[in-house]
């Protein structure tokens, strides 16, 4: 078990400094899948599976598709300009290491104390299903109105207009 | 002290401002009604102040309290008169001489259009010099002090359109100003230690605690009020604006400059004997500078040439005689001195002023000459009076002069000891100069040729009638005052020493230095008129530094008005502007340079937001997880 | 009509506010139909006559004896935070309010050379005469604090769209100095409220109640009186802070200079008397001789200073620092004679040096300049001024009989007391107040006339004289029979340093027994139990707040 | 527990009704045609049906009162923050009624959609009793708030504005979200009073450090110094209506949901983030105040100005208590800045309006002299800067920095109160300037930016801005009282 | 059974580099892929975190955050295509007319 994980993970890894480091937009796009795909069997293992469908689905189909659509229409080259001034890099490479220094160890020493609880939770369509439409009913109804806000917001801005 | 209110006494003061007022407002359409309303008005205060004197009894005081002026946590302070001996004879020669000179103006200024402004301000002054002298405290006294001080700025400065004439005049308020604040800081004194300003109070105050520790303060109250008295009454530090005085009419010289305000320090000393008497130190200090002051403006006016500079070089020399009486501690001497000089000096002026008027506004002696036949009547007033001032038997000069020396030789003062080896010759050689100086002016307006190119004219009778009665009094003044007034103002100014009565010849004897001083002067300025010329080369420097007055003005101004000035401007461009102003202005520029620096962290890049974002939350999180607690 | 139950203040306070409304927003309905103004001078006019009148017959109502608050009202403002409308006068304020209904009409009436928004003018000249008159008389601290910061924004319009060249620089200096110092006061009010809340467990802002109760110790009264005096000192203006005077002085109109000099300037040194003094009296004590020496340098830098101007009201601007030295110098001191030479001064002050301005906007109407170099010998031409600008010279020199000679005179003799050698320095300004005084006069008014620069120049006119004659007549009144005036101040001082003594030995007491060991006023700790529901309990690390 | 009661539904009504308004104007905005007014109606009547429930079911007053399981918070505190909201938005909608056409946004029908559910959104982030029903009305918020950013499509300005929102927007709730999953981790729940208990009894290091992530997620939304860089170019950028909306609502609500977070939540952590509070209060007040003496575009100048005024609420986090404590003071003074700032707001856009294409339309310069050519608008701009300043004409500013000032002296922040004092001095001249421009400048040549003539709706909304800034300021008791009734039962 | 932190260290990881990436990137659709991500990197911690903790709460969380993004990139995508039509560029370094 343990070694898929580690199999999974490293792809996780490398297909997300893919996505970092292409310089090609296309190319990150599509290393950004792979990532989806993989985060999706992360959570097959953790036994989310309703999740891991729904990323497969919303994420690796819906959302992905979108991207390469807009980036084909808008026909985007590669980076014109050198797009990693050395500067940067490091600082931000430097940043990131130091936000990991401190966030690893910590998250190793908090989270090894607290027990694994005994439920063995399944993140079945059904008990998902059931959590959302009876305690989460409220957010539940605020997040379709968030999608339907982003949907008359996109519609708005990337109509065409026709103008006489 | 018994409270019979006498509002008589509230009448004397009140009749010259009522003129005043009148004067102004009646003399804006009628210039001519100005003069009369104003000489009435002095004479009717003249006449309450007669029939006061009449009728006081003897050892009597009149005492009438106005109304509280101020009664402020404790210090209360009345607007009050008070009416003694001292305060008579003052009165008398105030309203007196005043009355006599308002009408001498009244022809005078007859054909100057500004005339009702120059007898309100008369007035006013006359009102001042009356609260100066009837005051119960040293307050109203004050009041009458600085009140004198502005009629006098006024009148110095009556010709305003002529910018010196109005310098002038400011230059005398200011002096004076100097001396008040000297005079102001003795009434602190006094005030914080008793209390109170009112003479009477502190009379019995001091009399109860004249303990030697409150000596110092004694001295020290001394030395302020005389400071206030040298800027009033023009002596050695602050006598700088009385010669520039003459800037104004005639009649002003004389009334003021001559008989009235100057004299106010010598009042002043006498008001508060009790308290100079126990202050010898400083008393023998008035009586040294006083004797300089005498030298000095003796040397001065020996080369003047304008007749009214001379007069009033004179003036101080004759205060700095009556400072010496007082500061050997005789004041009845004192006061006896001043009433005569009242009358000679004020007659010698207003016969300058006839003069004057007579040869068209010619000032300078040197442009006169002859006038004995042309006017006879100011001839001989002037000369009676240059006979007076000399110091000649019969006349009231000579009685005051040689009182004033008894006195000093006399040594009242402790203090006054090692220095009359010193004091008394000095005095001595400055009554031959008087004499000397005074023959000289006599000579060259009165006899020889006329040099001047107009053509002189007796004055109006309205002019020469003062004159005649001015020269009487400074005929017999003297003999009579010499007698009885040492006993009329003993009640207020202690007994006199008993001294012999004189016979003519000794008198005669007496009055050798002015006999020798008129002599040479004669001889000098008649006949052989050569000799002055040579004895100036002979005493080159000396002569050099009379003619310049002693540069005391050019030592002022080096010495204290130029560094002001400079100062002044210097705290304004650099303290004021540069410093203050600028650091003000300076944080406002530090805030807004601050404001740009800051303003250059909104590039407008996302990138360089999402930057700076990342690096606060490090932070943030830095301070959070390590440093617990933040 | 019984006067006793009259609401004196505030009608007082609130009458000009309602004619300024009136005037300002009347013709927002009707069209603007008297172009020249008279119709609105005159409303003007008449409003500040009723209030004067209002003033006058409160005056005739005050009982001399009286040392406490008189007309005292009072109201709830703000309850929830003890906040209230509670407004009295006794003897230090009631001759400032009689100054300041005294001032405001003639200031009207001289604004007939104000032609441009003469509507606006006015209307913010009747706020700010609400926004001084409510200083005055508030006893609530907050309500203090608010019109004191109410005094702004119409001088800041009144200087800014009516002033001269310089206006926008000069206007904004003026507020900004003060809403720095009075903001700083403002959190000083907030600490010893709460203090107080802290000791006596409800909230007020009534200053006898702050005054009572409020124990600090000795680094905290420091503190909170240097907040205090620095806000003040810049309005008095204290010797360092004067700088914003003479610029707005100099840029605002006539009627703006002679408001700001004959009122504003007083609310510094009564901000003092009223409330830092009493609340802070052992600071107070520590203060005294450096503002003793800030005062007396005052004196003189401002005397020295205005000699070296040429612009005449610049120079007047900096003789009111120099006179105001005089004032505070005189408060220092802190005794009867002093104190109260000091508080009449104030007045005297505010008639002369409003005189003055008046005399120079007189000339500026006509000869539109200010440098002494362009006036000379106009004596000859206006005889009439030359009397009057005369006579107000020597009330501003104090001269004996005039006004300023009472007030000076107290001042000096009191303080001699207490600064003897401050006191001597002092009294040289009398000195050099004459030598500038008598310069200008003599550069304006004598010498020769220049006919061709001033020679149509025309004497005061009817209307300007109704401005002097009324300041003339004070100048002498007060000069010659000061005795209602003091007499009026006598028991509210001796309460006033009866009270402030008293304090001061409570405070000592609560010093050495009561209060724990206090280092600098930041550090207090106090823990204050809580449901845990609210919050742990609230520490305050001021570690961070020193950071 | 779990089903959903008639209570509930008449608790949250609000919200539900804007929601439903937003999708109703869509529904509408078919048959409207072209005409504008129609749907600024519609839109006024939604908000006043709105209003008007919020009146009828008024929640009982005492503490810890839920709706939806336990999701969303229906106490006092609450049903005043939905009234400020609501309250924000009719301003909103009231000021931009006939000016959308200048403002370049082509799509009224769209754009009072989006605003409904900006709105909708607003509330929800404020009331929220758990981290994820929070975190939905963040987002909700946010999208609608992006497109109305863009909403002025042919304006380059108002769609690199939007971008810049959006990514800054995503990136800093992408954080707070880890902050929360961190949390979830730590506490076993997303329920805010579950996880202020759970933390009293598990204080580990992890918690504090979700804290700061989450932290970082309210000081971007609130527009608070080190995460305020989006704000000015957001606010210049964007048309006016929307940002005005964007200052007052949205920051009133980001406000509120903070105190609610940061006191109920991580109330037993004080300790921890009083410090960063005060660091981030100090650095907002001076920064801001310092970078706005620059500024000589009205609209950025605003933007600095909102920043610096979210520092001094910043102030009133620390100071909690039982009385006079900082939220009282907090919620009075989001009443006195919404009236303020939309009243600012409303007369930029009556003097730019008319030019709002060029880039430099509302340049200070436009502003000189407008005493003369408008004599309300520029009086109503001076009572809204003096307010702003908090010099006494404007009394209410005066009022709400008395409060704030008050409660951070209260407990004992006397250094923080002093910079605070300072700042505001300091913010005094900015806002001056707008007055020296309007009254001491003459409007040399600037006839030629002819002023749009005052409709109705920007007339009353004005009037009512005016009347505000000044009473608010004389009778503030009846709205202080309601707000620290408010907090004892928070 | 793998242990929970390994999740959480990965999803750490990825959230790194998601946020070096949105700092390093000018092309805004590849800032947008990076804050997804982001947003993936804390699903996955959720995921994690609601097995440890043992209730279903953390995989609602997920199902919201996906709404979100989903959201976030209809509404992102119509912003950059707005610019584009207006700045013909989809970079965010041109995107600087607002500042100072």
């Amino acid at each position: 078990m343990t070694a898929l994980f580690f199999l999974v993970a490293l792809v996780l890894l490398i297909s997300a400094v893919g996505v970092v480091a292409s310089r090609n937009a296309i190319h990150s796009a599509l290393f950004l899948v792979g990532n989806l795909m993989s985060v999706a069997v992360m959570f097959a293992m953790l036994n989310a599976h309703f999740l891991a469908v729904v990323q497969v689905i919303v994420y690796a189909g819906a959302i992905m598709v979108l991207v390469l659509f807009v980036l084909m229409l808008l026909n985007i080259k590669l980076e014109n300009q050198p797009a990693l001034g050395k500067l940067v890099i490091g600082l931000a490479g430097l940043g990131g290491l130091a936000f990991l220094w401190m966030m690893v160890p910590l998250l190793q020493r908090s989270f090894a104390a607290i027990p694994q609880s005994a439920v063995d939770v399944q993140g079945s369509v059904r008990e998902v299903g059931k959590l959302l439409y009876t305690q989460y009913v409220f957010p539940f109804e605020a997040a379709s109105l968030l999608i339907m806000a982003a949907v008359v917001g996109a519609v708005m801005l990337a109509k065409r207009r026709y103008r006489a | 002290m018994e409270q019979n209110g006498v509002t008589a006494l509230g009448y004397i003061p009140l009749f010259p401002l009522i003129g005043s007022v009148l004067a102004f407002i009646i003399g804006r359409s009628k210039r001519d009604a100005a003069g009369w309303i104003a000489t009435l008005a002095s004479a009717m205060a003249f006449a309450v102040v007669v029939a006061l004197v009449m009728a006081m009894p003897e050892e009597a005081e009149y005492y009438y309290r106005a109304f509280t002026w101020f009664s402020v946590g404790g210090f209360t302070l009345d607007f009050a008169f008070r009416f003694d001996h001292l305060t008579a004879v003052m009165c008398l020669v105030v309203t007196g001489i005043g009355s006599l000179i308002h009408l001498y103006s009244v022809a005078y200024m007859a054909e100057d259009e500004g005339r009702h402004r120059f007898f309100a301000y008369l007035n006013l002054f006359m009102f001042s010099m009356l609260l100066l002298v009837l005051g119960a405290n040293l307050l109203v006294l004050f009041v009458g002090w600085e009140g004198v001080g502005l009629c006098s700025y006024l009148l110095i400065g009556f010709w305003f359109k002529n910018l010196s004439y109005a310098g002038a005049g400011r230059k005398a308020f200011v002096v004076n100003r100097i001396g008040d604040a000297g005079f102001l800081f003795g009434m602190f004194m006094l005030y914080r230690q008793f209390d109170t300003l009112d003479f009477a109070e502190l009379a019995q105050a001091i009399s109860v605690n004249a303990s030697p520790e409150l000596l110092p303060l004694y001295f020290v109250v001394a030395l302020c009020l005389f400071v206030g008295a040298t800027g009033k009454s023009a002596q050695i530090p602050l006598f700088v604006w009385l010669p520039d005085a003459m800037a104004g009419p005639t009649p002003v010289s004389a009334l003021i400059h001559a008989a009235t305000m100057v004299t106010a320090g010598v009042y002043m000393m006498a008001r508060l004997n009790f308290l100079f008497d126990l202050a010898p130190q400083a008393q023998a200090i008035v009586a040294i500078v006083a004797v300089f002051t005498a030298m000095v403006a003796a040397l001065t006016a020996l080369t003047q040439n304008d007749i009214k500079k001379v007069l009033a070089y004179s003036t101080v020399s004759q205060l700095g005689f009556m400072f010496m009486a007082a500061g050997a501690g005789v004041y009845w001497v004192a006061v006896f001195h001043l009433v005569t000089h009242a009358f000679f000096k004020a007659c010698l002026f207003l016969g300058a002023g006839s003069v004057i008027h007579g040869c068209h506004h010619e000032q300078d002696m040197r442009h006169m000459g002859g006038l004995w036949s042309k006017m006879p009547i100011t001839a001989a007033t002037y000369g009676i009076s240059t006979l007076a001032i000399a110091g000649i038997y019969p006349l009231s000069g000579y009685f005051s002069k040689h009182a004033i020396l008894a006195a000093l030789e006399g040594g009242h003062n402790p203090a006054l000891e090692g220095l009359l080896e010193l004091l008394v010759p000095m005095a001595s050689v400055t009554a031959f100069l008087t004499a000397f100086y005074m023959t000289r002016s006599f000579a060259m307006t009165f006899l020889g040729s006329y040099r001047g190119h107009a053509h002189p004219h007796e004055s109006p009778l309205r002019m020469t009638a003062p004159l005649i009665v001015l020269a009487g009094l400074a005929l017999v003044g003297g003999l009579w005052l010499g007698g009885t007034l040492p006993h009329y103002l003993a009640p207020v100014l202690g007994s006199p020493a008993e001294h012999g009565h004189e016979s003519i010849i000794e008198g005669l004897m007496h009055s050798w230095i002015g006999i020798a001083g008129i002599g040479v002067g004669l001889l000098c300025y008649t006949s052989l008129s050569q000799i002055p010329a040579t004895i100036y080369r002979v005493i080159g420097p000396l002569s050099t530094l009379s003619l310049n007055k002693f540069y005391f003005d050019e030592l002022y101004a080096a010495v204290v008005v130029k560094p002001l000035e400079a100062i002044a401007r210097v705290l304004f461009r650099v303290v004021d502007q540069g410093m203050i102003d600028g650091a003000v202005n300076g944080t406002a520029a530090v805030v807004d340079v601050s404001g740009e620096v800051a303003r250059s962290t909104q590039t407008g890049q996302v990138r360089h937001y999402a930057f700076f974002m990342f690096v606060a939350a490090l932070l943030m999180l830095f301070l959070f997880v390590f440093a617990g607690r933040v | 009509m019984n006067f006793d139950t009259f609401p004196f203040l505030s009608s007082l306070v609130f009458l000009p506010l309602v004619g300024a409304l009136v005037l300002y927003l009347l013709p927002f309905f009707r069209p603007d139909h008297d172009e020249h103004g008279t119709l609105s001078r005159g409303f003007a006019l008449f409003v500040s006559l009723v209030v004067f009148a209002i003033s006058l017959l409160m005056l005739t109502h005050f009982d001399a004896a009286d040392s406490g608050y008189q007309f005292s009202e009072r109201a709830d403002w703000i309850p929830y935070f003890g906040i209230s409308y509670f407004v009295g006068l006794d003897g230090i304020s009631v001759w400032l309010v009689l100054l300041t209904t005294f001032l405001m009409p003639l200031v009207v009436i001289a604004s007939a050379s104000v032609h441009k928004k003469i509507r606006g003018y006015l209307a913010s000249m009747l706020v700010l005469e609400t926004a001084m008159i409510g200083t005055l008389v508030a006893l609530d601290v907050f309500l203090f604090y608010v019109f004191w910061e109410l005094m702004l924004a119409p001088m800041y319009f009144i200087i800014g769209i009516w002033g001269g060249k310089r206006r926008i620089y000069a206007t904004l200096k003026f507020v900004l100095y003060t809403v720095v110092g009075s903001l700083l006061m403002l959190v000083a009010i907030f600490y010893v409220v709460w203090r107080f809340y802290e000791q006596q467990g409800h909230l007020t802002f009534l200053l006898d109640e702050l005054q009572m109760y409020t124990n600090l110790t000795r680094k905290e009264e420091l503190w909170m009186f240097a907040a205090f005096a620095l806000a003040f000192g810049i309005k008095v203006p204290l010797f360092p802070f004067h700088t914003w005077l003479p610029d707005a002085h100099v840029e605002a109109p006539t009627g703006g200079s002679v408001v700001l000099a004959g009122v504003l300037l007083k609310m510094g040194l009564y901000g003092y008397i009223r409330f830092a003094y009493p609340l802070f009296p052992r600071a107070a004590d520590a203060f005294a001789p450096y503002i003793a020496t800030l005062a007396v340098i005052g004196i003189v830098y401002g005397a020295l200073v205005a000699w070296a101007q040429s612009d005449i009201k610049k120079l007047v601007a900096y003789s009111s620092v120099s006179h105001l030295g005089y004032c505070v110098l005189g408060f220092v001191a802190f005794n009867a004679v002093a104190t109260s030479g000091a508080m009449y001064q104030m007045l005297n002050h505010g008639i002369s040096t409003g005189a003055l301005f008046l005399l120079v906007g007189v000339l500026y109407d006509r000869k539109h300049t200010r440098l002494m170099a362009d006036y000379g010998g106009l004596a000859a031409k206006v005889p009439l001024f030359a009397f009057l600008f005369l006579v107000f010279t020597l009330s501003s020199i104090a001269l004996p009989l005039t006004n300023g000679f009472i007030g000076e005179f107290l001042i000096l003799t009191g303080s001699f007391k207490t600064f003897p050698v401050l006191t001597v320095i002092g009294t040289t300004g009398v000195v050099l107040g004459a030598v500038y005084m008598l310069t200008l006069y003599m550069k304006t008014m004598y010498g020769e006339l220049d006919e061709g620069k001033n020679g149509d120049l025309t004497d005061v006119n009817g209307r300007e004289l109704a401005t002097f004659l009324p300041l003339l007549v004070m100048v002498f009144w007060m000069g010659i029979y000061p005795q209602p005036f003091l007499s009026r101040m006598e028991p509210t001082l001796n309460a006033y340093f009866s009270a402030v003594a008293e304090r001061r030995a409570a405070l000592n007491v609560y010093e050495n027994d009561v209060a724990p060991s206090q280092d600098i006023v930041l550090e207090r700790e106090h823990q204050q139990a809580r449901p845990v529901r609210e919050s742990a309990a609230q520490p305050n690390l001021n570690r961070a707040v020193e950071g | 527990m779990t089903t959903v009661g008639l209570k509930d539904i008449a608790l949250s009504s609000p919200v539900l009704l804007i929601g439903g308004g937003s999708l109703l104007m869509l529904l509408v905005d078919v048959f409207m045609g072209k005409r504008e007014w129609p749907r600024a109606f519609l839109a006024m009547a939604i908000l006043l049906v709105a209003l008007i429930s919020l009146g009828v079911f008024y929640p009982p007053f005492q503490a810890g009162v839920m709706a939806f399981n336990g999701f969303v918070y229906a106490d006092v505190f609450s049903w005043l923050i939905t009234l400020l909201v609501l309250f924000g938005t009719m301003l909103t909608v009231l000021i931009g009624m006939n000016v959308l056409e200048q403002e370049g946004i082509e799509s009224p029908g769209e754009y009072y959609s989006l605003l409904f559910m900006a709105t909708a959104g607003a509330i929800v982030f404020a009331t929220a009793a758990e981290l994820v029903t929070l975190f939905i009305g963040l987002e909700t918020m946010s999208m609608a708030l992006y497109c109305l950013c863009g909403a002025a499509l042919r304006s380059r300005r108002s769609s690199e504005s939007a971008l810049k929102y959006f990514l800054l927007g995503s990136f800093s709730s992408a954080i707070m979200l880890y902050g929360i999953a961190l949390l979830y981790g730590i506490t076993g729940t997303t329920l805010i009073e579950p996880i202020a208990e759970a933390l009293s009894r598990t204080d580990t290091v992890l918690a504090h450090c979700s804290l700061a992530l989450i932290l970082i997620g309210f000081v971007f939304k609130i527009g608070a110094v080190p995460f305020h860089f989006w704000a000015p170019d957001v606010y210049e950028g964007a048309p006016t209506p929307v940002t005005a909306f964007m200052a007052c609502v949205i920051k009133t609500s980001a406000v509120g949901a903070a105190l609610r977070v940061l006191w109920v939540g991580f109330g037993g952590q004080v300790l921890f983030w009083s410090g960063t509070i005060w660091y981030v209060a100090v650095l907002t007040m001076i920064l801001a105040n310092l970078v706005a003496l620059r500024q000589r575009s009205l609209k950025r100048m605003l933007a600095y100005s909102s920043i610096a005024h979210a520092g001094y609420m910043m102030m009133g986090f620390l100071s909690r208590g039982t009385q006079y404590d900082g939220g009282a003071a907090i919620l009075y003074y989001l009443v006195v800045y919404t009236i303020l700032t939309v009243g600012a707001f409303s007369v930029v856009l009556a003097v730019t309006a008319k030019h709002s294409a060029n880039p430099h339309s509302d340049d200070i310069s436009r502003f000189y002299g407008l005493a003369e050519r408008n004599p309300f608008l520029a009086l109503s701009m001076a009572v809204f800067m003096l307010g702003l300043a908090g010099i006494p004409p404007g009394m209410a500013g005066l009022l709400g920095k008395f409060y704030l000032f008050s409660a951070a002296v209260k407990a004992n922040y006397v250094g923080l109160a002093i910079v605070g004092v300072l700042c505001s001095a300091v913010s005094a001249y900015y806002y001056l300037r707008v007055i020296v421009a309007m009254y001491f400048r003459e409007s040399d040549g600037a006839e030629k930016f002819e002023l749009l003539e005052p409709s109705v709706a920007l007339g009353s909304v004005l009037t009512l801005c005016v009347i505000g800034a000044v009473f608010l300021g004389i009778f503030p008791s009846a709205l202080y009282e309601s707000a620290a009734a408010a907090m004892v039962h928070f | 059974m793998v242990p929970v932190t390994y999740y959480l260290t990965l999803s750490a990881l990825m959230f790194t580099l998601g946020i070096v990436g949105v700092v390093i990137r000018r092309n805004a659709i590849v800032v947008f892929m990076c804050i997804e991500l982001m947003l993936n990197a804390v699903n996955l911690s959720f995921v994690a975190l609601s097995r440890l903790v043992g209730n279903l709460d953390g995989q609602i969380a997920v199902f919201f955050v996906m709404v979100v993004a989903a959201a976030e990139a209809a509404v992102g995508l119509a912003i950059i295509i707005s610019l584009f039509r207006s700045a013909k560029s989809v970079e965010t370094s041109d995107a600087n007319q607002l500042n100072g």
